[in-house]
């Protein structure tokens, strides 16, 4: 009986990976030549930041919480590594009209040219994150209003940190995102990696445990006398920071910022946590499942590219290729019950 | 020759008649271009939810598929620019138009966004030397189209002290956001609103919110929407009501079309085009609205010719 | 605390008064700005547009009553598509009205069908679920109606636009219904079911509760709102568009939660959505009317959205 | 450390207050080193609350003296565990998505670095080896995967390790409620040894055998005062039940006596038997208490989960004729809900026929509830309180309340005794008997052997089969003992 309950689980866990490899054969069928280095570098490289906001949101799932504003918050952090992060203050647009204006002056002191700005605003957005994390649990708030508050707040200060698309990412982020690895393409090295580090951190550490109790059964784990404050506050720091590494790596892809650039990031890292076998309540998560959500997600676009659907039902098309993946996995659920 | 080439439509959002009309237009004018064999395909591909990063990995899914030249109209004017730079890397050409993109590699075919909010003001001025208190209606905020219209109707306004914004909302380019947005703010207003500046789909909302809040309706300028034109109309028929309206014509999708089939031609086309903006006055609004279809946006659709003439033009 | 009279304690006890407060309080700053005046006509046009939303959030209400992970994201889809055909079927015509309300209803029906069966049979989260059904239900829009505006019948754009004493007859009509949905939610059968089933559906199904008919009907009563919603916003605006709904898939959620309704589930109140979405309309106004840009008024908008749920819990945590 | 007869920790004129309620009224409790106290009382004495603010779990208003030191001011959870005091909750305390080994590291912080996950596997294992020979259970087990009662195992092994700081007192607020009498036998074994060793054990429990034969001490709670307090031997069964102010009833008074012939007519519900392993089938007739008995956890609520799903249904092998009511035995994940009043979690199965109309009738539901209060006793200023401030016997009763105020025809009851007092207890069974006598039929999964004694007729459980059918004439407990271990014996 014992043997049994094991096997169902594992095979849970092999779903999301076992749906990937699907996706995969049915792009490989229409597209041969996409299965290659060229074909993956361009598929998955917008994998990556989906992987990271994903890892964000399933940070905060695990302790039963929901980000709703991840999205605009990966959106605010690209327009920062457009501007502040990338030549300083003196990078903004309000600031370049002043100059151009002649209120201030062609060359602008080292201070305003500085990076470190763009450093500490995104070390600041982080503690943000930590902030609200505490709020949420002090207060016993829900956290889908407080995040979707949120969501206007990180986008009200993309709008007004670039009021027009623009700016330009830091080379370094430009050059790394765009690494030609040998053999392996960068977005399948970058996304085991991710992978892995996250699991590390959530699954293996001994701290990771007390943070996933705290999803599971958060009376348990103050009556063993660890903070819940604290937890909520690592955690939501956590997705702060892996939210940080979702606008860094896309602002690096598209080189350039854009205050709605990562709104759809809400929908799709939730989904992404879900097909990664990951469940809303109860601190049941996978972050290895996580990033090959993100992966699925990603390739599912691909993979309806190129089935030229017609083009009023494109869109559609979408949503039946998520309904056939998680249908795919209760087919296989079921399977697996009856036997 | 370009009959083995490969095109395809790159398009960001399809939920409004702007972009019904210019999906149309593509299959109008392509789907005979392909049965000639001028071209071996003209693909229209648009995305679930109007997102950069979706229409980024569609970019990068159309140079997988083969395709030889991309048309664009982009979600964004920078941060496509990743993507594109991508594609012409991998000798693909791309032609960005309405929605252009920033990235040097790629052709842009502009509308004057900024001239368009400057002529609404000028229409006004001529129509009311006097000036007065005039309500702006925005697009989506973010989006450089709304921000360049907006510079346009500000400098004019500027120029022209008689007139004062007494209002600013964000219609988000939708009328039903619009009519809110104005039903909200027109109490606070004052009584003497004199006219409306707005981006196109906004104004038959603006006219129904002046409307139910029992105001005269001022000098409501139309954005070129089959409603809008036909709203004018009416109330022309009704008590000689006079307007302007404007807009970009959807139909450049197809002159973006063309343009690429040229420089897959092997054509020398400079790499900025500029076409102008497609306006209805009163004398032409009869004739607009016959040929505007219902649910539609006033349009002209472009031939191989017609493409032509534009891009001579540039290289004079 | 103990000296007040009783029915002040009560009210304060309620969980939507905040909403009110909020509502109340952003109204008097923004007639503030011009002196008072027009403060009548901001309220009138504030329930002429809160109308609308609260149609589609008492059918989200239920749905986020259900518990944890139950949500309609394909309210704006259904309200696009059940605009277009109904305003397709209608023709302009006024003997059609009716005709076009049953096709609009019947939408609903058949999206909530949808996407409970994606729900329960295919077992797929309602939040993917109902997000990949609205992708279908745009692109069904999309094909049939090609964002054509047709315009609604006279007689129906007039009900929709009619007032009373500066009061929108279709507010008046939606507070009702509000009414009947709240007596329903607390004084039904149906709907102890569905808070039971928010609170633990395991327990609630061990309970006798029907759980699969409870589900079921709260997925298509909230398709039909949106079907209904599809169906006067048409009217209301002057026909439809594929636009139409966008704006309230973010509102309808945002509703449930300022309303004082609990976001695991379990736990709701219907009168907080007339506060929240008078509250969301007002703020937005504020903000245009003090001619915020669209930036601060973002940031702005955000910050008030979360001082309103901070002072809400404060006046929890004071009981 | 301070010397032998100073004790562990030491509460003087303690009090706690939950709004009106006033859970302590100035308790008195000194544990001492190489003793078990058995702490009895009825449903909602104040007990838990006794045993959590022990724990640190909160604040209270009071003395608390640990090692001879005042610390009432600073006494917290990790106060407590430094100074060696942990406590097995009545609700369980372990997170169901964490495995074995994790849920062994939660409660020892020192369990880090490199290599912890093995470290806390073999730390709780040891521990299950040791209390529970035989327990079946893995350290990469999920503990949601694991039946209540190996839940509830692991919770107490996990109570008794010990990594830096020692396992000096150790609480068990009914840590055999879950556990069948087999199971509850080799944890007071080892509680004996672990206070023979110079630990103290305080031992909760409603099954006074259990308090007579592990405690040293016993006190006796009432009202939330301590209101006896004497060593185990000067009891037995009988002057126990007297001090916690309840009438011992005779054993076996209430149960039935005569051996009742089956009756002939088509019953109520019959689960076709299960072809591969071959036993009977299962039967229930009108006006019958049938109990399902075994060990815990080898397929008895499956069982009556199986019968409730099929009611009203056409389903494969069962067929249940009439609506039937379940009262929970898990109550936290099957049967209560807990944002509601306790009246509206007596009412919800029967709000069907208190309608008026379409709205529910609140003046019946009312009724209904304060019909209920008084009949089982349930200790609560209002029944309009939330369910949650109730205790957890007196929230059990309001499980039954729910099932026996429905017009359902069959009741099951899945080990539905869990933690309610003995006062209690005797009432229901009574209630029981007259309900079964006035025609329901209850299917009663329990592991208690008192219990089956009520049963008309008994069905053993083995790994998810019947393996015996017993009437009441041949029940004995040896008999069932033996059938339930047959493949051990
Ligand atoms: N053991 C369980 N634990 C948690 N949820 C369950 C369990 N069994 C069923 N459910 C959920 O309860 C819901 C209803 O299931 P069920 O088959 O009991 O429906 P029902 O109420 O009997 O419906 P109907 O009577 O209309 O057939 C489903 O969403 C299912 O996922
Ligand atoms: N969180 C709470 N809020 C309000 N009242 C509470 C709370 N916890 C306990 N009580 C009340 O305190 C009293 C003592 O409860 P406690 O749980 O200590 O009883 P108990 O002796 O453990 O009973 P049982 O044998 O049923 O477990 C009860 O009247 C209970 O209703
Ligand atoms: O993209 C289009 C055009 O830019 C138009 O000018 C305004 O409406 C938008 O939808
Ligand atoms: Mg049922
Ligand atoms: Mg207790």
């Amino acid at each position: 009986m014992n043997g049994s309950v094991l096997s169902a689980r594992t095979l849970r866990n092999l779903l999301p990976a076992l749906s990937l490899l699907v996706l995969l054969a049915a792009i490989f069928y229409l597209q041969p030549r996409a299965i290659s280095y060229v074909g993956f570098n361009l598929m998955l490289n917008l994998a990556i930041p989906i992987a990271f906001a994903t890892i964000a949101q399933m940070c905060v799932i695990t302790v039963n919480d929901l980000d709703l504003s991840i999205g605009t918050y990966v959106g605010f952090v690209a327009c920062i590594g457009a501007t502040l992060l990338s030549g300083g203050i003196g990078a903004l647009p309000f600031i370049k009209d002043l100059q151009a204006s002649g209120a201030l002056p062609a060359t602008l002191p080292w201070i305003m040219n500085t990076p470190l700005a763009g450093v500490l605003v995104l070390l600041m957005g982080i503690g943000v994150y930590a902030l609200l994390g505490a709020l949420i649990h002090l207060r016993n708030l829900p956290s889908i209003v407080v995040t979707l508050g949120m969501s206007f707040v990180w986008l009200g200060l993309s709008v007004l940190v670039l009021p027009v698309p623009g700016g330009q990412a830091p080379g370094w982020i430009k050059s790394l995102m765009t690494l030609k690895t040998p053999f392996i393409p960068f977005p399948i090295i970058a996304a085991v990696v991710i992978a892995v580090a996250a699991h590390i951190l959530i699954m293996k550490t001994s701290y990771g445990a007390v943070l996933r109790g705290a999803g599971g059964n958060p009376k348990a784990i103050e009556r063993a006398g660890w903070s819940l404050l604290k937890v909520k506050m690592a955690m939501f720091a956590l997705a702060g920071f892996f939210g940080m590494l979702a606008g860094l790596s896309l602002v690096g892809l598209t080189t350039s910022g854009d205050a709605n650039i990562a709104l759809r990031y809400t929908l799709l890292s939730i989904a992404g946590v879900i097909l990664g076998g990951g469940e809303f309540v109860g601190g049941r998560i996978s972050p290895i499942g996580a990033v090959i959500g993100a992966a699925t997600l990603t390739l599912a676009g691909s993979f309806l590219s190129f089935m030229r659907i017609p083009p009023d039902w494109q869109i559609g098309a979408q949503g039946a290729i998520l309904i056939i993946v998680l249908a795919l996995r209760t087919l296989i659920d079921r399977a697996e019950k009856r036997r | 020759d370009t009959a083995d080439k490969k095109i395809a439509l790159s398009n960001n959002y399809a939920g409004n008649s702007w972009r019904q009309a210019m999906l149309r237009s593509w299959d109008k004018v392509t789907k005979p271009a392909v049965t000639a064999g001028i071209v071996a395909a003209a693909d229209p591909f648009t995305t679930a939810e109007n997102q950069v990063t979706e229409q980024a990995a569609q970019i990068q899914n159309l140079v997988l598929q083969g395709y030889n030249a991309i048309v664009l109209n982009a979600a964004s004017p920078d941060a496509l620019n990743g993507a594109v730079k991508e594609a012409c890397d991998a000798g693909v050409i791309v032609v960005s138009f309405d929605g252009i993109v920033t990235e040097p590699c790629a052709w842009r075919i502009a509308v004057d966004f900024k001239q368009m909010g400057k002529d609404e003001v000028l229409y006004l001025k001529d129509k009311l030397p006097k000036g007065g208190n005039i309500l702006e209606i925005r697009g989506l905020a973010g989006v450089f189209v709304d921000d360049a219209i907006s510079k346009g109707i500000h400098e004019a306004v500027a120029e022209n002290p008689q007139f004062k914004i007494v209002g600013s909302v964000h219609g988000d380019w939708d009328q039903a956001k619009a009519q809110a947005a104005v039903a909200g703010i027109l109490p606070s207003l004052p009584n003497d609103i004199v006219g409306v500046v707005t981006q196109g789909g906004d104004g038959y909302g603006a006219a129904q919110a002046f409307k139910a809040a029992g105001r005269t309706t001022p000098i409501i300028i139309m954005g070129n929407r089959q409603d809008e034109l036909a709203w004018w109309k009416e109330q022309k028929d009704a008590n000689g009501y006079e307007t302007m309206s404007a807009s970009i014509a959807p139909g450049v999708s197809t002159l973006a079309f063309w343009v690429a089939q040229q420089i897959l031609d092997g054509k020398d086309v400079p790499k900025d085009l500029t076409v102008p903006f497609l306006r209805v006055d009163q004398a032409t609004l009869d004739k607009s609205l016959e040929t505007t279809e219902k649910g539609g946006v006033a349009n002209v659709e472009y031939s191989a010719e017609d493409a032509q003439k534009v891009v001579d033009a540039a290289k004079k | 605390m103990n000296a007040e009279p009783g029915f002040i304690r009560r009210l304060v006890a309620k969980p939507w008064l905040w909403a009110y407060v909020a509502a109340a309080a952003v109204w008097l700053v923004t007639i503030l700005f011009t002196g008072g005046r027009g403060g009548g006509e901001v309220l009138t046009a504030a329930f002429t547009f809160a109308t609308f939303s609260v149609i589609v959030g008492i059918g989200q209400l239920y749905v986020v009553t259900l518990g944890p992970g139950n949500v309609d994201l394909s309210i704006p889809a259904t309200i696009t598509l059940a605009g277009a055909v109904a305003t397709k079927v209608m023709d302009t015509q006024d003997g059609l009205i009716l005709v076009g309300l049953i096709v609009a209803l019947a939408c609903g029906v058949a999206v909530g069908c949808f996407n409970y069966a994606l729900i329960i049979i295919l077992r797929i989260p309602p939040i993917i679920a109902t997000l990949s059904s609205s992708f279908l239900i745009q692109s069904t829009a999309i094909a049939y109606g090609r964002g054509i505006r047709i315009k609604p019948p006279a007689a129906l754009a007039d009900f929709t636009t009619a007032q009373v004493l500066g009061m929108p007859v279709l507010a008046l009509c939606v507070i009702a219904l509000a009414a009947v949905m709240e007596i329903v939610l607390r004084r039904t059968v149906y709907g102890r079911w569905v808070t039971a089933i928010g609170q633990n559906m395991r327990a609630a199904r061990l309970a006798g509760v029907n759980v699969g008919r409870t589900r079921f009907t709260a997925y298509v009563m909230s398709a039909v709102f949106a079907g209904l919603c599809g169906y006067l916003l048409s009217g209301f605006s002057g026909g439809s568009s594929l636009s139409m709904g966008e704006e309230y898939l973010l509102t309808s959620i945002a509703l449930v939660v300022i309303g004082g309704s609990s976001v695991a589930g379990g736990y709701s109140n219907v009168p907080g959505l007339w506060g929240a979405a008078l509250f969301l309309f007002l703020v937005v106004t504020m903000l245009n009317t003090y001619g915020f840009g669209a930036g601060l008024r973002y940031l702005s908008t955000g910050l008030i959205i979360i001082a309103v749920i901070v002072a809400a819990s404060a006046r929890k945590a004071t009981r | 450390m301070a010397s032998a007869a100073t004790p562990i920790i030491s509460l003087n004129g303690v009090e706690k207050s939950f709004g009106a309620v006033r859970a302590l009224r100035g308790v008195d409790l000194a544990c001492h080193a190489g003793e078990c106290i058995g702490l009895v009382g009825h449903n909602g004495a104040g007990k838990s609350t006794l045993m959590n603010l022990l724990a640190g779990v909160f604040p209270a208003e009071g003395r608390i003296e640990v090692d001879g030191k005042d610390i009432a001011s600073r006494y917290s959870v990790a106060t407590a565990q430094a100074h060696g005091i942990r406590c097995v909750f009545q609700e369980l305390s372990l997170c169901p998505n964490l495995t074995v080994a994790e849920n062994a590291r939660i409660m020892h912080a020192s369990l880090r670095g490199f290599g912890w996950r093995k470290r806390a596997g073999k730390l709780i294992l040891d521990k299950l080896d040791e209390v529970f020979p035989g327990h079946g259970i893995s350290a990469s087990d999920i503990v949601g995967d694991l039946p209540i009662a190996r839940r509830q195992m692991v919770e107490i092994a996990r109570a008794f390790s010990v990594t830096t700081a020692p396992a000096r007192l150790v609480i068990l607020d009914e840590p055999t409620s879950s556990l069948d009498a087999h199971l509850a036998s080799q944890l007071l074994a080892y509680v004996r040894s672990f206070v023979a060793k110079g630990g103290c054990v305080v031992l909760i429990s409603h099954l006074l055998g259990e308090i007579l034969a592990a405690g040293d001490r016993v006190v006796v709670m009432k009202d939330g005062k301590v209101v006896v307090e004497r060593p185990a031997a000067d009891f037995n069964r009988t002057s126990l039940v007297a001090a916690m102010g309840s009438v011992a009833h005779d054993e076996g008074a209430n149960a039935a006596t005569a051996d009742t012939k089956r009756s002939e007519t088509e019953p109520r519900v019959r689960v076709a038997a299960d072809r591969q392993a071959g036993g009977p089938e299962l039967i229930a007739h009108q006006g019958e208490i049938v109990g399902l008995a075994g060990l815990g956890g080898q397929g008895q609520s499956e069982m009556l989960i199986r019968i409730f799903d099929a009611a009203g249904k056409n389903a494969r092998n069962v067929t249940v004729v009439g609506g039937v009511a379940l009262v929970a035995g898990d109550r936290q994940t099957d049967g209560v809900f807990p944002l509601w009043s306790i009246a509206e979690n007596i009412t919800i199965s029967s709000l069907r026929r208190m309608r008026r109309g379409p709205l529910i009738d609140g003046a019946a539901t009312e009724a209904m509830a304060e019909d209920w209060k008084q009949r089982i006793g349930i200790r609560t200023p209002d029944m309009n309180n939330p369910i949650l401030s109730l205790s957890g016997g007196n929230q059990q009763k309001a499980l039954f309340a729910r099932a026996l105020g429905s017009d359902a025809q069959t009741v099951l009851m899945d080990d539905p005794m869990r933690g309610v007092d003995i006062g209690t207890k005797q009432e229901v069974y009574g209630m029981i008997r007259a309900e079964a006598e006035a025609g329901r039929t209850f299917l009663w999964y329990t592991t208690e052997m008192d219990e089956l004694k009520h049963c008309d007729h008994v069905y053993v459980f083995r790994d998810h089969h019947i393996v015996a059918e017993l009437s009441r004439s041949e029940l004995t407990e040896e008999k069932v003992l033996h059938a339930s271990f047959a493949e051990v014996a």
